[in-house]
């Protein structure tokens, strides 16, 4: 279902197909094309009082040739309005890091890229935050065995083969 | 044989202390039962705060080993005692076996001049009060060295704060107590305690010589020149407090920052020792304030209600103490659950309230309770404080660091300065009204 | 007044005790061992001065220099890096020099006490002294020597001020 | 109180490096240590006491909640949240429920939402009680700590009596509830709002003016309102900072827009005014449970759900002023029965991050303090 108000509006007229406005169950959002994520992002916030980033996070669709959505969940505390920009990406593009554009992002990006492995470019301290720095994969990916890891910690630790 | 009896029993009439008379037999007496009262002290105290704590916060304490778990502070004794003792291996071996004995050490023996009564001490010194400053000044020698000998970062930053803040309240706690021993100097007043006759005009250090002055001049010295004598001692409660390390300005060993402090990396039987320095300070410093301020073993209001029935009166009260916590003991045991489980319990809170009745009756043949009357006014005095700290606990959040020097430094010791010297004014009052006089 | 007991084992366990404190000090590789030996030669020597009934003199290097001083020294040498300290050579090369003015030293004070032994007599303390000994230290320092007191505390003073003024950098 | 200086965003981001000599000690709190909450370990760079910069490393409580979610149906899911925010299970649940009923289109009955809206205040007054008595032991009142456990207790015994758990209650359904309120259930709350309410008084008796206390928490920790909302800083800390936003106003989820209660808020951003917050949340909380429990009306409890659930494809953000801050769920549905990807939006993790900038400067109490005043649980934090 398509989404209508003056900023979508705007957003149109000046990116034509590059942005695509839609709502769902009555929660709008805008898929955005990789290469206009940095301007729009930053017009969010400049101009259309999107100040306040609350959560940003992707998902993997293996069968497709542009594997991951990346969704930025972002709230105007002036507007009372909350909106989602989401981007297809292809396994190992990265991204333009948002961090100067809202602090918050720091960690969810670090999320991000530890459970689906997409890097941001430009970020401060690109690194693993919830798994320890050795982990092997993105745990988040469809295509990641669950049971990888434990099989090898214990060839390597126990030197037997996993019973599970 | 003879001689040594003799020895033994020509002290009993002298009024000194027997340090000062020279008696080695009763000095070494006196030694064991401080010692003993002291380790009886902590033990108690180690119950009582577990106990008046826990009734604080909505919760009963120990209540299983013994009845109402007074046998808790021996079976944590005992189990101190058993525990393995380790000492970090990139530890300083020797200053790390030698920190706590030195911590206990500087504790202990500040008791040799606390006076529980005119003659109920093991010496009377001539610089008494320096000397117990000096020597609990010591502790913190040893808190440094266990800190720095953990060869550990909480430890070390533990050693850092507590030195810090010992040696800055001590300037604190000095200047309180020369405004108490300036009080002791008056004029036309001689005979301040055993060897200080004729010396009137200088006062005195000697602890036995503070609490005579206190009684020569019909004043405990908290309520002289009021209201400096009561500021003196509440820059001492304060400084006390901070100098034994206890809540709120327990920052050496704030559980929640530095784990446990200087003693993070001790155990067993050392951490024990620990434990047992911090109480003994703490009844130690208590001392010195009911000492300084409180009349030491005086009893209350002696030039008020003197005359020979209100002497029995008084003298009466040690007994009357022990009967009570006997009927506390009494009650408790008619309360106790009637299980065949709580039989043992049952029956040793009954001989412990019998025990506490017994001692209580002893307390009133006149031969004893002459004797003891100091040393139980001194205790229930030194008790209050010890009660205080406990409640302190139980109410106060702990102070930041840099709060704490400021405590020290921009109110404690600019009131303290300026307390001595308005002391020293009170005290030479008629010579400078003299001296006003004569240049009008 | 009680006579003194078994002064020469006192006094030589209190002598031996601050000679050992002291060869301790400049030979010990850590610092902090340094400064405990110090400690130890500091309260022997507060021994020392009980043994010549001068308590208040005792009570006062007990509390300045053991409790006071040298807590501030650990303070400070806690915070050093030991390590490399350890590693650097503790005797440098005027060692002889030391050693010699070491010797003269001793040497004057070994002629002065044979020569003048027969200088000063012995004197026995007079009995009650010590329990007045605090109170006479104070009549004479707030009487007699009440400038040069007041001299000693300006200088503490001016000490303490230069102190602050020199380790803060903005005041 | 001079206003807090705001940094730009990617200062606040990346940790301060400047610092006065090399003589700075690197410490490492936790993960072990009894006031980080849990898990979380801080390396701390001081400079003596004062810190120099600090991070934190997380994810030693990390189970893969979100991977757990792809591998179950909706309704199996549900207990995993409560394990998330383990002292705010029933926030964690209501969030939940409501974000898959959004994407099934249905939505609980009247009686269901009342009795979630008694069930989630209740639960945010027990988390806020857990968060005084930690915090105020962190700073070294050890007393209020049995204050608030005993009164958190009557809580946990009306939970116990609903849903027989105390902690992890899995209290909500999809859909509704399962179980009606039992026997008494409308009495005990009752009871219980009558009973708590002095005891809040009691709390504030050993706080609010009591001088250490005041000197420990104002000026400690402050954060500005630019910085907050840059940060992404929800909840009572926000609020605090004086942004005067509730999701349960803003954006009203269940039936929060029936209700009459204030968003209480600060100005300063300290650690008192963070306090005060949350203490006059107590009260407000106390209101809607009186309301609720008043206006509580008869009727079903659960709507109708099919049995097997497969909600229609598309993806749903759905958030709720949970205890410690914004709590949102992002599901995406592929048309089967369990969920594509579930993402939680956790505001301990999104507080967290605000840590290094309130410490700049500080003490190291003043992190310990400060750590206790973001109300952090790490099993949300981690996940």
């Amino acid at each position: 279902m398509p989404w209508d108000s003056p900023m979508v509006a705007k957003f149109k007229r000046q990116y034509g197909s590059g942005v695509e406005p839609l709502t769902h169950l009555g929660q709008n959002y805008v898929v955005v094309d990789r290469s206009l994520i940095p301007e729009i992002l930053q017009i969010l916030h400049n101009e259309e009082q999107f100040d306040y980033c609350v959560d940003l996070t992707a998902v993997h669709y293996p069968q497709r040739e542009k594997q991951f959505d990346v969704v930025w969940v972002l709230y105007s505390f002036p507007r009372n309005e909350r909106i989602r920009v989401t981007t297809r990406i292809a396994d190992g593009e990265t991204l333009p890091s948002s961090v100067p554009i809202w602090a918050t992002t720091n960690w969810l990006e670090r999320e991000v890229f530890d459970m689906f492995g997409i890097k941001f470019d430009g970020h401060p301290d690109m690194k693993r935050i919830l798994l320890p720095d050795g982990w092997k994969g993105h745990p988040l990916r469809k295509d990641y065995g669950i049971l990888q890891q434990d099989n090898e910690w214990v060839q390597i630790n126990l030197g037997i083969e996993s019973g599970q | 044989m003879q001689p040594i009896i003799d020895y033994i029993t020509s002290y009993l009439n002298s009024t000194q202390t027997p340090g000062a008379a020279g008696n080695f037999f009763w000095a070494f007496v006196y030694i064991l039962l401080v010692f003993l009262g002291l380790s009886v002290a902590v033990i108690a105290m180690n119950w009582l705060e577990r106990k008046i704590l826990a009734h604080m916060q909505v919760r009963l304490g120990p209540m299983r080993v013994g009845p109402h778990g007074l046998l808790q502070p021996i079976a944590d004794a005992i189990k101190l005692l058993l525990k393995e003792d380790i000492m970090p291996a990139e530890a300083d071996g020797f200053v790390f076996w030698i920190a706590p004995f030195i911590v206990v050490l500087a504790a202990f023996t500040v008791f040799v001049v606390v006076p529980f009564g005119p003659t109920h001490a093991i010496t009377d010194m001539n610089i008494g009060i320096l000397f117990m400053l000096g020597v609990s000044s010591l502790s913190v020698l040893g808190i440094v060295m266990a800190g720095w000998a953990s060869n550990s970062h909480y430890p070390l930053i533990g050693a850092l704060r507590s030195s810090a803040q010992m040696v800055s309240y001590e300037v604190a706690m000095g200047l309180a107590v020369v405004s108490a021993i300036l009080m002791t100097s008056l004029h036309g007043l001689g005979l301040y305690g055993a060897g200080s006759a004729g010396t009137g005009d200088t006062g005195t250090l000697s602890m036995i010589g503070i609490v005579a002055a206190q009684q020569e001049q019909h004043v405990w010295f908290v309520f002289k020149f009021f209201p400096l004598g009561l500021i003196a001692f509440f820059i001492f409660a304060i400084a006390m407090v901070a100098e034994t390390n206890r809540a709120p300005f327990d920052l050496p060993e704030a559980e929640s920052e530095l784990t446990a402090g200087f003693h993070t990396e001790y155990s067993g039987f050392r951490w024990s020792l620990f434990f047992l320095a911090e109480y003994s300070a703490m009844i130690a410093v208590s001392s010195i304030a009911v000492t300084l301020w409180l009349g030491g073993w005086l009893r209350p209001f002696p030039n008020l209600l003197h005359g020979s029935t209100w002497d029995l009166v008084f003298n009466l009260f040690p007994g009357i103490t022990f009967l009570f916590l006997a009927a506390i003991c009494f009650y408790s045991t008619a309360r106790m659950p009637k299980h065949p489980y709580f039989k043992i319990q049952t029956m040793g809170l009954a001989g412990f309230g019998a025990l506490l009745a017994l001692i209580g009756l002893v307390l009133f043949v006149p031969a004893v309770f002459v004797r003891v009357q100091d040393i139980y006014w001194f205790a229930i005095k030194v008790a209050a404080f010890m009660y205080l700290y406990i409640w302190y606990r139980g109410t106060f959040p702990r102070y930041r660091f840099d709060q704490l020097m400021k405590v020290g430094w921009k109110i404690l010791l600019p009131m303290g300065l300026g307390l001595l010297i308005l002391t020293a004014v009170m005290g030479m009052r008629s010579e400078l009204q003299h001296w006003v006089a004569s240049i009008l | 007044m009680n006579p003194p007991v078994a002064t020469p084992f006192f006094f030589y366990l209190l002598a031996g005790t601050m000679l050992i404190g002291g060869i301790l000090v400049i030979t010990r590789r850590n610092a902090v061992h340094s400064a405990l030996a110090l400690i130890a030669a500091l309260l022997a020597q507060a021994g020392l001065y009980l043994m010549l009934y001068a308590p208040f003199v005792a009570g006062v290097q007990i509390i300045l220099y053991a409790g006071g001083i040298m807590v501030l020294f650990l303070f400070v040498i806690m915070l050093v890096n030991l390590e490399r300290v350890q590693k650097e050579r503790q005797f440098n090369k005027q060692w002889l020099v030391g050693i010699a003015a070491a010797g003269a030293l001793g040497g004057l004070f070994i002629t002065i006490y044979t020569k003048g032994k027969g200088i000063f007599l012995d004197r026995a303390m007079p009995s009650g002294l010590e329990a007045e000994n605090t109170q006479k230290i104070s009549v004479l320092l707030y009487g007699q020597y009440m400038f040069a007191f007041e001299i000693a505390s300006l200088l503490l003073l001016v000490a303490i001020i230069g102190a602050v003024v020199m380790a803060k950098k903005r005041i | 109180m001079t206003e807090p200086h705001s940094l730009s965003p990617l200062d606040l981001a990346t940790p301060d490096k400047t610092f006065l000599d090399a003589n700075e000690l690197v410490i490492n709190m936790g993960p072990q240590h009894p006031a980080t909450h849990g898990v979380l370990r801080v390396i701390l760079r001081l400079d003596g006491e004062k810190v120099m910069g600090l991070e934190c490393v997380i994810g030693y409580l990390h189970r893969g909640v979100e991977k757990i979610a792809e591998n179950r149906t909706y309704t199996m899911f549900n207990p995993y949240v409560d394990r998330m925010d383990y002292v705010a299970a029933v926030s964690n649940g209501l969030g939940y429920c409501e974000t898959v009923e959004k994407l099934l289109g249905v939505e609980a009955p009247p009686r269901a939402q009342y009795i979630r809206v008694i069930l989630a205040e209740l639960n945010r007054m027990a988390s806020h009680q857990l968060w005084l008595g930690t915090h105020a032991l962190d700073i070294g009142a050890i007393t209020p700590l049995f204050y608030t456990f005993r009164d958190r207790e009557e809580i946990l015994k009306i939970f116990e009596k609903y849903c027989g758990a105390r902690l992890t209650t899995h209290a909500f359904r999809i859909g509704g509830l399962q179980y009606e309120a039992y026997d008494g259930f409308e009495k005990d709350v009752k009871n219980f709002v009558a009973f708590v309410a002095p005891k809040i008084d009691e709390y504030e008796e050993l706080l609010t003016t009591n001088r250490i206390w005041v000197e420990r928490t104002k000026g400690v920790g402050v954060i500005s309102a630019k910085d907050a909302i840059a940060l992404g800083v929800t909840g009572p800390v926000l609020r605090a900072s004086g942004v005067k936003w509730d999701l349960r106003k803003a954006q009203p989820y269940a039936n929060y827009k029936n209700f009459d209660f204030e968003i209480p808020t600060g100005q300063n951003g300290d650690t008192y005014d963070r306090y005060l917050v949350r203490m006059a949340e107590f009260r407000q909380s106390l209101r809607i449970i009186q309301q609720a429990v008043d206006g509580l009306p008869e009727g079903p409890v659960m709507a109708k759900v099919p049995k097997v659930m497969k909600p229609p494809v598309g993806e749903v953000y759905h958030s709720i002023e949970a205890p410690k801050g914004e709590l949102g769920y992002f599901i995406v549905s592929d048309g089967s029965t369990q969920p594509y990807r579930v993402r939680v939006r956790p505001p301990s993790l999104v507080n967290l991050q605000a840590l290094d900038v309130m410490c700049r400067g500080a003490m190291v109490a003043d992190v310990i303090a400060v750590i206790g005043t973001l109300d952090i649980v790490l099993g949300e934090v981690d996940r």
